[in-house]
């Protein structure tokens, strides 16, 4: 086995472990934690693969950022389930499992049968820098998507601003919003009322129309 | 039309000479000089009121009866129409061609398979046109005193008569579909409506039938369209391409199924008195009374003229169901006490008379059957509208708690009698030479089943002599002394039905050219034409 | 041994079920927010896999430029999943998937 | 001239509609008699230019009702068009029906004036319905085809349908107008059929009929291209057709005027009849209309029961014991209007014999006579029971003295209707059983020996039975003092008016004189006019018929006596005696059949409608519904459901692709 | 500053260049982008400016940007071997298809500002957001709608979603509202999971991004192949709402507010669905049965699905959620008549345009009824014909129209659909249709019955309707009955986008 081999498997291992983790630590704190050693693992995995520029973006966006944005949520929301005695799991976590081993089963094993149908290419990674070829890519070719990226960005920021503050309104807004569900429940509860009222009068033999809504 | 008929006795009585039947004299005007636009504009109109009529406001009494003046005249001018095209029909004898007043536009044309905007009327699509648009206006007359909701009422009535006389006219498989639904909705709004008290079940369940046999319908026209490789789902090209017979069978019991639903054929039937007994009146008639007859019409324009293979091939089986059909009609007339429900089992075992004709295939039965289908929507028609005078009146429906009304309404009992007699086929009502042509037509083709669908037919007119006289004769009886007889209004609507009836039973030979005209095309058909 | 092409698809594979587990097992919204990354950090694995190995066949590194774009999507992607749970949780304070059950048939 | 019977069928009908013009009754009754009287008049002229220009052939116009080119070939290879006509036809039996029946119905009418009150709702439409019966019944007998005089057939059914039902308040009425209606919708059905196989046998034959002046070839309903049509199939020249043919539709043919006629067992609706509806109609009804009717069909239809002698052999059997049975009951029978309905039923049972026997002549003439005799006995009865409230024979005596003009009537139409000695059922009574012994058609067939035996025998017993009931009644009602019971009006037993005494008696003296127009033997007599075929039969055995019928008769006379007095008894104890006095229960019989049968059966119908609507159909229904709901139900909101159905979809949606794509799915069918 | 950048960068143009050159074929994206970066400045610099400025912002932009789709019309090559110009290595392809959709999508947008006006309470305190969101989703359907590359698609996929996530939840208060923004954000993560590795195994096999690459390099119809083909149109589908992400329509449509209930369920979809289009008949010729069996069964159950759930809903939301569902299984059915000579293509471009509308239409009518305080249950939708008999005629035509009865136009998407299925063989969908059709039809008139057969509550308030939701609805109820007679004009539209779309 190789450098390369072991370094691969190691770095596999790691990403496996914290995938694991991402998804089975109770704590989402921990989780949020894996989740960087995840990102981080993936990122070295693309520097084994020479291509030093995912390599950084992996480290920035999903070894630091991601799981600190997730962490800062994790601490606004409390950390973990309100329900500490009902689990980290959701109820149906079995059906989880079953689906989880049918996809792993299905991608795995389609990827070993399919050795040899990927594209073989002609370029040689090797001892050739892929950032310049990267950046023409991405900014000549790809320069619709890039530009795309960035109003999806701008998109998110704004978003994430409009969502999440908390505006002087609020209050206001919220009031209204919970006349209008009071104003819908008592009619429901008034139109509830009638039907009763009207099923009680109507003989039995018509109930037919007791149908109609 | 009738001076010259007059003309015609006179001339024949007055010699002792052997007399010919009046062969059609070749006329040199075509058909064609008409204005075109005229089946649209007869389509339409009653479509087009009702959109001003869902504008009007209906909130005072001026108001509602702007609203039932438009509804009328919504009514009304197909009925025009419909009138001056059948006048210029029996002036010319059909001579222009098989389909008058034809419009044909390209519609779709970037499908593989075209539809065309394509109506037409032929000799059996312009009596029915006839029933409709009379049946309609009548039906806007009897619902004039209806103040619940009467814009909603007219419009949704206009609606459905678009889409009856659409139905009539598409001379395209798609229009044909397009209309025949078109009616679905507004039926079943109107049942559900302004019915008795089962009116939402029964509302429900002629949806759902219509569904299904509308399905059923689109699946048969799209194996037509598709087998015949003519790319078309006009009438005109696709009924002329031979199918194999796999698929004409196919279709053929598609077709059979789609109309079977709506005719209504036993064991298919049971939605039909129900929906007949709860609608209000003017709705029952219209669609015991119109609406179903599509089903017979559809019969002899889709299912005889575009899959003759399989009426060859499984004539039998449809005179036994036409047999059932009798049989049943009469039974479940005579076992019903409610008088509507009586008047649909009738009407069960009559359109099974129509079923018989097209298992036999042969002209003089159809020409039969298309007259049967206008006596008994004029006849059932008018009797469902008397049935609703009578509920009106008497509160009731039930034949065992009536008696005696006679004494109360003599005049509608003598319209219950003309329409009770014309529905039975009595001579010089419209019945009579229905069905004697009917059976005379069918009987070389299937004889037991044609001498059982008489027998069956008998007996039903047991069942409503039964009822006229459970009703209306007897002692007078105190609980209905305060019941009066009819209003002007109704005789006003009531009496003309009862004339046409009369009429078509006198005159039939003025039709029948017409008639025949159409049987003709869609026998040839059958007879591999 | 050299890893191959199959070893990165393997491991692929590998993180996919994992994430996948993750999402469908979760309690916690965020813990499905966090499942779902590791769904998209096998995708991108896989992507620059094949720009490394396939070399990306008549179009070089293209799998390692869609693997930079999976990755600044799914970064656009956390920050608006983040704000929406984070204004959820305002609202009801909760994040568990099986109290959110207002919308239903 | 033969125009004229255009005016003969229409007058009645303008009455119909005219009668509807005058406000006041009185008036309308007035209208309607004065045009059944000038129909009477032109009758009578056409039936004396007749007798004057005996020689000349059938004359026939035609309306076309309908008619059309079906232009195709029918099933079996034919093209036939499709006449529906009606018309007038003019020879020598119709005109002699013709003035028959327009006269019968005069009398009546004017009777009916007298019988009714004008008070009484529904005298205008009494009368409107009588001569609408009239119309119906005059363009029945002037049908030039078959199909004319089904339309008419059918007509005359309503017609009485509405007359037998006047006092319709009574249920017992409208049920008896319903049971005849229906039982004759049978016989309206049979001929229906008839027409029907007539068409579907004979209609693409009739091109090769040659066309006889004044007739249509083409029409296949033709009585006289049928005659031919007829001739033809019996010897072979008309495809698909035989004796199994002709003998078929002689059996519809004889079912529909069976119906019609009332012979056994379809008689069920007379008696009703007779004692629910108002006595003009019975009169009208048991004469000159409907029984006639059947008598009439059978005998335009004559050229097939000639060719079919079977048939013939069935109708003379069938008339024949109706006949006796019927006589042999009304003998039996108390209550007048029964009496006189079985009686009528007799006679009518002996026109069929004749008829199926070859006496074509004789049943003509019977029918004659018994119309005029037995209208007079009914209308006479009618006033007997309105004088004495009551129906039964036991309870009148003594009309002689008071009711001096109707018993005097009733003593000459009975006698007449017995058969004595030189009034009109004498001569006719004669010529019958003078027919029954020769037996023979005018083709030279006749039915067989022992059939003939039978019928024989049969005529004889019904001469014999038949002179009893009517005289009996007669010496009942007539003889002796006014009943004294409670509650009986002496004062009410009296002539009511010369409206109704006159036409009683001017009937009564046709029933005495009439019979010597039909003298065998006379040059100018009934059976040189009236007769089947082409040439007049021979006279054989008149003689002997006429001493036949005249000792029976009397003798029935001397047992009518016989039992007034007491000295027999009438059969009317013990179960048998209890069965003919009943009538034979067998309409009790039929109504027990159709109530256990039809009558249970009609609710299980519905039922089961009612059952298969709403287990079978609306369940099906409810199945979709059910799994709706469930579908809803299973919709819970919680988020992981989302996830969890579309990771599991995936996988498998995408796993089925894959493996089938491989080959390592059992079902390829999605990869088409 | 991104059009600047954006004209700054070179192209990579394959094929013929627009008018305007290639720079300059992004006009449509352009213009919405400039009134999304308008509207948020605005937000940003007058935060209390009323809904009207905004609507009229982003109503020219929408009808600015379709109408750049003449310009492009007018030189656009008819035939279909040139189907139009092409940019950015595919990313960019502006052809008949791309402009029919683009047109439609822009439809959908305006329609979707205008009933915005019955929401402005609700969401005053980020109105100007709420309008660039609206448009950034217009910008990223549009831009899906014209790419056959894996990036351009990945990221428009993205921005769609992004957007439509923030409009679901973009009533803040709104009880349901957030859950329905979460639910339809966990449906997309794993829809795009599903995607994106379906699209990294294309990647692996055909060797390139750009899909016509692919379909020229992926010919053998391998386990991989077929693998990475169901990933990806599952993913697609996942992200328009079809079995097995049956839930997600529903789900949303109930949770959001009523104007963006109508957006989701006509542009997210139309987009996507045109998008899946594109990429099925573009990138798997080699797997082309394995494909369509995929979109039948996905059809098929789809249709059933639909149909029958929508029998019982309580809600009408998820009623007409279930109705939009079971009408996007009879679309996808017209995919299998892929072919040229089948039309399948023009049918379903025919379906998604018409659905649109008819679901717009019941949005504007969701949107009349809860603005004036009704809950969405059916049962407090009974008697709606007496309040506004205008709202309920145009309600029923809609409804008619998506469960395809005639004579509504969605009868006619219905027939074209169904002929393409027959014609590509599928005789059986087609029989399973037509049930389908009856049920859905029996569930939409329910809901028929109940807005006029039943009398109102006592309580419920008459509607009130503001002029433009009001012509939105009487736009789309009129044209919903009226484009039957126009269906040969738009379907002539439809087909030359179809012809367009096939690469051969």
């Amino acid at each position: 086995m190789s450098v390369n081999g072991i370094v691969f498997y190691a770095f596999a291992a790691v990403a496996v472990v914290a995938a694991l983790g991402v998804v089975g630590l109770p704590e989402l704190r921990h989780a949020a934690y894996a989740l960087a050693g995840m990102g981080a693992a993936v990122g070295l995995l693309f520097l084994l693969v020479g291509n030093e520029l995912l390599f950084a973006v992996q480290i920035l966006v999903y070894g630091l950022a991601v799981p600190a944005v997730l962490l800062v949520a994790v601490t606004l929301v409390g950390g973990r389930s309100r329900d500490q005695g009902a689990g980290w799991l959701s109820s149906w976590w079995p059906v989880a499992v079953l689906v989880a081993v049918g996809t792993g089963a299905l991608l795995l094993g389609v990827v070993a049968v399919s050795g040899d149908v990927w594209v073989r290419g002609d370029y040689a990674l090797d001892g050739k820098a892929v950032t310049q070829p990267m950046g023409d890519l991405i900014f000549k070719r790809y320069a619709l998507p890039f530009g795309v990226s960035a109003v999806l960005l701008l998109t998110a920021l704004v978003g994430a601003v409009a969502i999440g503050r908390r505006d002087d309104l609020e209050d206001e807004l919220e009031a209204a919003e919970a006349a209008r569900r009071h104003r819908e429940e008592r009619m429901r509860r008034r139109r509830e009322d009638r039907e009763r009222a009207r099923a009680a009068q109507r003989p039995a033999a018509v109930a037919g129309q007791a149908e109609g809504e | 039309m009738t001076g010259t008929l007059f003309h015609a006795i006179l001339a024949q009585t007055g010699t002792g000479l052997p007399t010919t039947p009046t062969t059609p004299t070749p006329t040199t005007t075509p058909a064609s000089t008409f204005p075109t636009i005229l089946l649209t504009a007869l389509i339409f109109s009653s479509m087009a009121i009702a959109v001003i009529i869902l504008f009007l406001p209906e909130r005072t009494r001026d108001q509602r009866g702007r609203i039932r003046i438009m509804g009328l005249v919504g009514a009304a001018i197909p009925m025009l129409f419909t009138l001056g095209g059948l006048n210029f029909q029996v002036s010319q004898e059909f001579s222009g061609g098989t389909v008058s007043f034809e419009e044909k536009h390209a519609w779709v044309t970037s499908f593989p398979i075209h539809i065309d905007y394509h109506l037409g009327v032929d000799g059996i699509s312009l009596p029915l046109l006839l029933l409709s648009t009379v049946m309609f206006t009548v039906a806007v007359l009897a619902a004039w005193k209806n103040e619940t909701r009467p814009r909603l009422f007219f419009v949704l009535l206009l609606l459905l008569e678009t889409g009856v006389n659409g139905t009539l006219c598409a001379l395209d498989g798609v229009m044909f579909v397009l209309f025949w639904a078109m009616e679905l909705v507004p039926s079943f709004l109107l049942i559900a409506i302004w019915g008795g008290t089962g009116r939402l079940r029964a509302a429900q369940r002629y949806l759902v039938y219509g569904l299904i046999s509308t399905a059923l319908l689109l699946a048969a026209l799209l194996l037509l369209a598709f087998k015949s490789q003519q790319n078309s789902f006009d009438f005109d090209l696709t009924n002329t391409v031979g199918l194999t017979p796999a698929i004409a069978f196919t279709g053929f019991w598609l077709s059979v199924a789609a109309f079977a639903i709506r005719l209504p054929v036993v064991p298919l039937h049971t939605w039909m008195p129900d929906a007949v007994a709860e609608a209000s009146p003017p709705v029952s008639a219209i669609i015991s009374g119109v609406v179903l007859k599509l089903s017979a019409y559809g019969l002899l324009r889709i299912t005889m003229s575009a899959f003759p293979l399989g009426v060859g091939r499984f004539s039998f089986v449809l005179a036994v169901f036409a047999v059932v059909g009798t049989w049943w009609g009469f039974a479940g007339a005579l076992g019903t006490r409610d008088i509507k429900r009586l008047l649909a089992y009738i009407s069960i075992g009559q359109m099974s008379g129509v079923l018989l004709a097209v298992s036999a295939g042969q002209s003089i039965a159809l020409n039969g059957a298309v007259l049967l289908m206008l006596a008994n929507g004029f006849g059932i028609g008018l009797l469902l509208l008397l049935a609703g005078t009578l509920e009106e009146r008497a509160r009731t429906r039930d034949i065992t708690r009536l008696g005696g009304l006679v004494w109360q309404m003599p005049r509608l009992t003598a319209l219950w009698i003309v329409g009770g007699l014309t529905a039975i086929g009595v001579p010089f009502l419209a019945g009579f030479a229905a069905e004697f042509m009917l059976f005379t037509g069918a009987f070389p083709v299937h004889r037991w089943a044609t001498v059982l669908v008489m027998v069956g037919l008998l007996l039903n007119t047991g069942c409503v002599l039964w009822m006229l006289q459970r009703v209306f004769f007897g002692n007078a009886r105190e609980a209905f002394a305060r019941i009066k007889d009819a209003s002007t209004l109704e005789l006003f609507y009531l009496v003309p039905l009862a004339a046409v009836a009369v009429l078509l039973g006198l005159f039939p030979g003025r039709l029948l050219p017409i008639i025949n005209n159409g049987v003709l095309s869609v026998v040839s058909r059958i007879n591999g034409g | 041994m050299d890893a191959g092409i199959g070893h990165f698809l393997a491991l692929s594979a590998l993180l996919f079920a994992i994430g996948a587990f993750g999402m469908l097992a979760r309690r916690n919204l965020l813990g499905v927010l966090m499942s779902a990354q590791v769904m998209v950090a096998a995708a991108t694995v896989a992507l620059a896999a094949f720009a490394r190995f396939g070399y990306g066949g008549s179009r070089p590194l293209s799998g390692a430029a869609f693997a930079f774009f999976v990755i600044i999507g799914g970064a656009a992607e956390v920050l608006v999943a983040t704000a929406v749970l984070l204004l959820v949780h305002r609202r009801r304070e909760s994040l568990d998937v099986d109290e959110l059950d207002d919308l239903r048939g | 001239m033969y125009n004229l019977a255009w005016a003969v069928v229409l007058l009645p009908l303008g009455g119909f509609l005219f009668a509807f013009l005058p406000e006041s009754p009185r008036r309308a009754a007035q209208v309607c008699i004065t045009f059944t009287a000038a129909a009477f008049v032109v009758s009578m002229i056409l039936l004396l230019y007749r007798v004057a220009h005996v020689k000349d052939n059938p004359y026939q116009a035609l309306i076309t009702f309908w008619t059309f080119d079906p232009g195709t070939k029918l099933q079996g290879g034919f093209i036939s068009d499709f006449h529906a006509q009606i018309g007038v036809l003019v020879d020598n039996l119709s005109c002699v029906m013709m003035a028959v029946v327009s006269l019968v119905s005069l009398l009546v009418q004017v009777y009916a004036t007298g019988f009714l009150r004008r008070d009484e709702g529904g005298y205008t439409r009494h009368f409107a319905g009588l001569v609408m019966a009239t119309f119906a019944m005059l363009a029945l007998v002037a049908s030039p085809n078959l199909f004319g005089l089904w339309v008419f057939w059918e007509l005359l059914g309503v017609c009485f349908y509405v007359l037998v039902a006047h006092w319709w308040d009574r249920p017992e009425a409208a049920a008896a107008a319903r049971r005849m209606f229906l039982i004759t919708r049978i016989g309206d059905l049979a001929l229906l059929l008839g027409l029907v196989f007539v068409f579907a046998k004979f209609a693409a034959s009739v091109a090769q009929v040659p066309a006889a002046a004044g007739q249509t070839a083409t029409d296949p309903f033709n009585f006289f291209v049928m005659e031919k049509q007829f001739s033809g199939a019996i010897a072979g020249h008309v495809a698909g057709t035989g004796p199994r043919t002709l003998i078929i539709l002689a059996l519809l043919v004889l079912l529909a005027a069976a119906a019609k006629s009332a012979l056994l067992p379809l008689h069920t609706w007379v008696g009703r009849v007779f004692e629910e509806a108002p006595a003009p109609v019975t009169a009208l009804l048991s004469t000159v209309t409907m029984s006639a009717a059947g008598v009439y069909l059978v005998a335009r239809m004559y050229p097939l029961f000639e060719v079919a002698p079977h048939v013939a052999s069935v109708m003379a059997v069938l008339g024949a014991l109706t006949a006796v049975i019927a006589a042999a009951v009304a003998v039996a029978q108390n209550d007048i209007r029964r009496l006189l309905a079985w009686s009528t039923t007799s006679q009518v049972g002996l026109m069929f014999a004749a008829l199926g026997t070859g006496a074509y002549s004789a049943a003509i003439f019977q029918m004659i006579t018994h119309a005029w005799a037995k209208a007079a006995l009914v209308l006479a009865a009618g006033s007997l029971v309105a004088a004495y409230r009551t129906t039964d024979i036991r309870e009148m005596s003594g009309a002689w003295q008071h009711m001096r003009a109707t018993s005097r009537a009733l003593a000459v139409a009975a006698a007449s209707a017995a058969g004595v000695v030189l009034l009109a059922g004498f001569w006719s009574l004669g010529a019958i059983l003078a027919g029954v012994m020769r037996n023979q058609f005018p083709n030279g067939a006749h039915v067989a020996g022992w059939v003939q035996a039978l019928v024989v025998v049969c005529v004889a017993l019904t001469v014999l039975l038949g002179a009893v009931a009517p005289m009996r009644m007669f010496f009942q009602a007539s003889l002796g003092e006014l009943p004294r019971r409670r509650g009986f009006q002496p004062q009410r037993v009296r002539e009511v008016g010369a409206r109704v005494v006159r036409p009683t008696a001017l009937l009564a003296g046709l029933a005495a004189l009439g019979g010597f127009m039909g003298i065998p033997g006379v040059r100018a007599g009934f059976s040189h006019f009236v007769f089947a075929g082409t040439t007049r039969g021979a006279d054989d055995h008149a003689l002997a018929g006429l001493v036949v019928v005249g000792v029976l008769a009397v003798a029935g006379a001397g047992v009518a006596w016989a039992a007034h007095t007491g000295r027999v008894k009438v059969p009317s104890t013990g179960r048998a005696g209890a069965l003919v006095a009943g009538g034979l229960r067998l309409d009790a019989a039929y109504d027990w059949a159709v109530a256990n049968t039809v009558l249970r059966a009609a609710p299980v119908v519905a039922t089961v409608d009612d059952a298969v609507r709403e287990r079978v159909l609306d369940e099906v229904g409810e199945v979709v519904e059910t799994a709706a709901e469930a579908g809803r139900r299973w919709q819970v909101g919680r988020i992981d459901a989302v996830t969890v159905s579309a990771f599991a979809g995936v996988v498998l949606v995408a796993g089925a692709v894959v493996l089938g794509a491989t080959g390592h799915l059992p079902f390829t069918g999605a990869t088409r | 500053m991104h059009a600047a950048m954006l004209a700054a960068t070179t192209t990579v143009s394959t094929q013929s260049s627009s008018p305007f050159g290639p720079l300059v074929d992004l006009w449509p994206e352009g213009i919405l982008l400039a009134g999304a970066l308008v509207c948020i400045a605005l937000a940003a610099l007058r935060p209390r400016t009323g809904i009207a400025t905004y609507q009229w912002i982003s109503g020219f932009s929408i009808v600015a940007a379709a109408g750049t789709n003449f310009v492009y019309l007018r030189g656009m090559p008819t035939r279909a071997a040139s189907p139009g110009y092409v940019a950015y290595a595919n990313g960019l392809v502006v052809d008949r298809f791309t402009l029919f959709l683009t047109a439609t999508l822009c439809a959908f947008a305006l329609f979707t500002v205008l009933l915005g006006t019955l929401l402005s309470e609700r969401i005053r305190t980020h109105l100007g957001e709420y309008h660039a969101f609206l448009l950034l989703a217009t910008l990223g359907a549009v831009l899906l709608v014209s790419t056959r590359e894996m990036i351009s698609m990945f990221v428009a996929v993205e921005l769609l979603g992004v957007s439509t996530v923030l409009l679901v939840g973009t009533v803040k208060t709104a009880r349901r509202g957030g859950v329905a923004a979460v639910k339809y954000l966990v449906a997309g993560m794993v829809s795009s999971g599903v995607l994106l590795y379906g699209l990294a195994l294309l990647y692996g096999i055909g060797g390139s991004t750009d899909l016509i690459e692919v379909a020229h390099t992926a010919t053998h119809a391998n386990a991989a192949t077929v693998l990475a083909m169901s990933l990806v149109l599952l993913g697609l589908l996942g992200k328009v709402g079809v079995v097995p992400f049956q839930r997600l329509l529903p789900d949303t449509m109930q949770g959001a507010p009523a104007p963006v209930l109508g957006f989701v369920a006509s542009l997210g979809v139309t987009a996507v669905l045109g998008l899946f289009l594109r990429v099925a008949v573009t990138a798997f010729p080699a797997v082309q049965s394995n494909w369509t069996a995929l979109v039948a069964l996905v059809a098929a159950v789809s249709m059933l699905y639909g149909s029958v759930l929508a029998l019982r809903q309580q809600s009408v939301r998820r009623l007409v959620g279930h109705l939009v569902l079971a009408q996007l299984g009879v679309t996808l059915m017209g995919v299998l008549g892929w072919q040229q000579d089948k039309q399948g293509l023009s049918a379903a471009l025919f379906a998604l345009a018409t659905s649109g509308l008819a679901v717009i239409a019941v949005a504007a009518v969701i949107t009349l009824v809860e603005a004036s305080g009704t809950s969405d249950s059916v049962q407090s939708w009974r008697g709606l014909s007496r309040r506004s008999p205008g709202s309920a005629a145009a309600l029923t035509a809609a409804l008619l129209s998506i469960a395809g009865l005639p004579p509504m136009i969605g009868f006619f998407a219905r027939i074209f659909t169904m002929e393409a299925a027959v014609l590509a063989g599928y005789a059986w969908l087609l029989v399973l249709a037509l049930v389908c059709t009856v049920i859905g039809a029996v569930a939409a008139l329910r809901l028929v019955r109940a807005v006029y057969a039943a009398a109102p509550d006592e309580d419920a308030l008459p509607l009130e309707e503001p002029g433009t939701a009001r012509a939105v609805l009487a736009v789309c109820g009129v044209a919903v009955v009226g484009l039957v007679a126009a269906v040969q004009p738009l379907l002539a539209l439809a087909s030359g986008g179809a012809g367009a779309v096939i690469v051969r």
